[in-house]
């Protein structure tokens, strides 16, 4: 295991450090939590947004406390939902008497710990609502199964919903319009190796020099299946290609993420981003925004994710909506 | 069983679950994140922690107290889900100082119902319910068949076992096992494997009769 | 070789091809060269900056292309400094009429393509300077040999500079404003992973699993010494000291950069960050202001440079100014 | 030499420059970016690409052609330099269709001061000067004392292998090996090499007198 830390036990509490000493301007700690919130929270009167989930994904989810985007990021070990207390403390701390919305990604995990949160909060009358984002398109969506994953695209909806706060809805407008963007953004991944989780020692796969996996999620789990590497047009156009088969983009306009999964050269993301664009101009659908980069990642896992994001007008304009925050700045 | 026995239960799961962190972790690596040994021996050295404080309180105040623990340090699935089963046991026996066998069929089963009210899993979803289920059904079935302590123990870790080699055959429907859909196949599942190895020490330590 | 690519000769005409699909309203490529120039430019009056450099190193430089830092960047084949009609056709792009300051990096290659460039501008009689940094600390400077290497701290000049240009200095104070901010800064990295440069398919060096390089370029190359692997701590204050032995900073309020090489997780840097920000505090020194994330990367390679600007009262009014652009966005 | 051998010579150069393009981008990796057979195979292909064109033009067009080339698609270190030294031997030759050896011994002088002028390094500092500049010093003293041609180019590959052999004891004070200090000891220089291999096909060429 090749990493630059102290101690594996110890790497979420020192990166949580390092990150308030580099943005004291944006986020505080709260004492004792593993839990960033705004610097200058809570902010009055409006709706908060607290999102979360396993260390690992950075700058999801502390890099997007700021405004426009999250109120408060709860940050569990590696690749670990983050328990109920450390989610309740964030939700008392964020709570600016207008309630709060807590973000949350498909896995039972997340679910389990933001749900006894929000029981928390409600013993204590803080007005919590949730939405669960499953826009990971490569699992089989079934009410009998867990449901499709979250990944990258929740940072659409940090994005969207953080707007809608920060613009002065109420806690059922932003969760209408989270539920929204959640309805309309489908994403898929695959990855060129493993990660290792530093508590863990070893990485979570194996991969032979000419395989890829392809499908999977944003915590070092293995995909839907493993394939022979293809050309970057190649892997590109099967995720795509999953994606819009999935819903009806078709004439309408869309928001791209490109996303590196924390090892893979932008370069690589930017040669990705020339077939995505390509492939949805044959089709007709309109690019209207695109980010490229390390949005949602896994650790120092070399791969991306792909995300559309089918947008109205409401969506547009909140989409545009300046934000500021330690990893996502928009004039 | 006393409450020196539940503290020395409870020492032991913590020393096994220690002893198997590893193990737990290679399991999950196969077909979770990697983190099931690592994220419960992080719960139970939290709790084990608590033990010294826990000498002289009752069974139920044993069991929340082990429960508060593991819920505030554990995460993941596994956390909300023994945390729960841990919860829902002790208030069985709020305030008793011994353990009853009709005590430890309600423990089990308010356990199994935290856990599936929870979780929304049910057998055959290759969760750790695979084994806590025929566990608590082949031990209830012994002490209506009046069995003693240890016929009924060995059912029940059979059952157990038996319910963790089922693991192996099915499709994970629940957990993160689930996003792998076939792949999920011929692996055993870690939070099975973990319940397996808590309900061993369970049966090893009422053994000794200390 | 692992890679997201399609044809190894073609990644940077396809990844510039991404950038522009993914930033049309920044930039746009000339038609012919690898070179990106702001998407409104050229600036009437302003002067015009151009960076550049072998590619490979993304975002740098095209994704610093925007209000506030460059006008123009100029891409060569991976890690291979352009030729000088890409960088001629660049400053010809650009100038709006003020002249155009060239910011070069300290490499043989780059010096002498630029200087190229510059006399060809100069036979039609555009005003151009240009300036070299050489912020790389691990090398020994001396004037027998070519001093050092010009590395993450480049960054900074891009901002101030930049800021300087956007604010209305003329070329001789665009050029003083980057001549300070060279004399003032010092870089200093390592990495845990060689890089593969695609053409040539094959990792720039070895290194066993418990080893390092130290006080390497940003080029894959090699660095002055290989060295077991110690822990964050150590090695960010190996780091640190050495940069603070170069220059006096005592009493001196800093910008800082935590760089990443591409391959290298956020948390990682953070948490370097986390001990940056305490051995500088032991000294006296104040922190402004903190980047932490990949700004001048080598393709995959996981490691990170730490940097550090001393900064004046119009260092930080520079620093504080407005950007817009791919990389790096700033209210 | 004439018109149709200096066409030769370059088509040759072109295609020993592929041939050791793995080479030398191995030599550039141990003590510098890994580019220089990359670098010049991507100059040269484009060379290659304008000798059609250049079958019925003068010496000094042909070098300077090969130079533009060269100095618009090499990049690096090596593209101006060998660029330059093109353009300046070619500059010697303006409008002729026949080298003299007189005219070799200017272009070959003119080229390592170009060399020198653009990239400010001297002999010693472990670059393509530490082969080019003995070599020149031999070619021009053979022909001093009276040498044939192969005996002056036999002198010239002589002392032209014998400075590649010594780049490989002495520190790099100059281009990017530079970096590596102590560590630049022990390996070939690879622009050294680069020339080597370029001077060893003119000789190739001018043996067969074709
Ligand atoms: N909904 C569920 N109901 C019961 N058990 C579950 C459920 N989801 C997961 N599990 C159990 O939890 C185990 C995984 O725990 P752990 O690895 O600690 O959490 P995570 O999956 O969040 O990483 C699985 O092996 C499975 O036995
Ligand atoms: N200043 C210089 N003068 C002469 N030759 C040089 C100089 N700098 C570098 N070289 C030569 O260039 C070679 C490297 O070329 P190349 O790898 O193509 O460029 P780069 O170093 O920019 O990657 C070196 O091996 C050396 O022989
Ligand atoms: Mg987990
Ligand atoms: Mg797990
Ligand atoms: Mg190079
Ligand atoms: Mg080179």
């Amino acid at each position: 295991m090749k990493k630059i830390i102290n101690h594996p036990e110890a790497v979420v509490e020192e990166m949580l450090e390092g990150v308030v000493k580099a943005h004291p301007q944006y986020v505080r700690k709260l004492e004792g939590f593993n839990v960033l919130v705004r610097a200058n929270g809570p902010v009055n009167g409006k709706v908060a947004l607290v999102s979360g989930g396993g260390s690992g994904h950075e700058p999801s989810h502390g890099g997007f406390v700021g405004r426009g985007m999250l109120d408060g990021a709860v940050a569990g070990a590696v690749f670990t939902s983050p328990t109920p207390d450390q989610v309740f403390e964030a939700v008392k701390a964020v709570d600016g008497g207008a309630g709060v919305l807590l973000v949350i990604k498909n896995y039972t995990g997340d679910i389990m710990n933001f749900e006894m949160a929000a029981e928390m909060a409600d013993m204590e009358s803080i007005k919590v609502a949730s939405v669960v984002v499953n826009d990971d398109v490569a699992v089989e969506n079934s009410t009998w199964t867990t449901g499709r994953r979250g990944i990258a695209g929740t940072v659409f909806i940090h994005k969207i919903a953080g707007a809608a706060a920060e613009k002065g809805m109420d806690l059922d407008e932003v969760k209408r319009v989270a539920e929204k963007t959640i309805a309309n953004v489908r994403s898929m991944g695959m990855s060129l190796t493993p990660c290792t989780v530093p508590a863990a020692g070893k990485p979570s796969f194996e991969l032979a020099e000419n395989e890829m996996e392809v499908g999977l999620g944003i915590h070092g789990e293995p995909g839907t299946h493993r394939d022979e590497i293809k050309t970057a047009d190649e892997i590109t156009t099967h995720l795509v290609e999953k994606i819009l088969e999935d819903i009806d983009y078709s004439q309408s306009e869309v928001a791209l993420l490109i996303n590196g999964l924390g090892g893979t050269p932008l370069m690589e993301l930017y040669i990705m981003n020339r077939k995505v664009s390509s492939i949805l101009a044959e089709k007709g659908i309109k690019v209207y925004k695109t980010l490229v980069g390390n949005f949602m990642t896994s650790l120092e896992m070399a791969g991306a994710s792909v995300s559309i994001l089918k947008l109205d007008e409401e969506l547009k304009e909140l989409l545009d909506a300046t934000a500021d925050t330690p990893a996502f700045t928009q004039l | 069983m006393t409450r020196d026995q539940l503290l020395k239960v409870i020492e032991e799961i913590t020393i096994v679950i220690e002893e198997n962190k590893v193990h737990l972790t290679d399991l999950d690596q196969a077909i979770g994140d990697g983190d099931h040994g690592i994220n419960l021996n992080r719960g139970f050295r939290a709790v084990k922690e608590k033990l010294e404080s826990l000498r002289d309180k009752d069974c139920g105040t044993i069991l929340k107290t082990a429960a508060m623990s593991l819920i505030s340090t554990v995460g993941g699935a596994s956390g909300p889900l023994y945390g729960t089963a841990f919860m829902k046991a002790g208030a069985v026996v709020a305030g008793k100082e011994y353990i009853s066998v009709e005590d430890s069929i309600k423990m089990f089963d308010e356990a199994i119902q935290g856990i599936i009210a929870r979780g929304k899993a049910s057998r055959g979803d290759k969760t750790m319910l695979d084994v806590l289920v025929p566990a608590f059904e082949a031990w209830k079935v012994a002490f209506e068949e009046g069995e003693s302590t240890e016929k009924a123990s060995e059912k029940m870790l059979g059952a157990a076992y038996q319910g963790l080699e089922y693991t192996k055959t099915i499709i994970a429907k629940k957990g993160r096992a689930n996003y792998l859909g076939e792949r999920s196949i011929g692996h055993q599942d870690p939070g099975a494997t973990s319940s397996c190895i808590i309900l061993k020490t369970i049966v090893d330590v009422m053994a000794k009769g200390e």
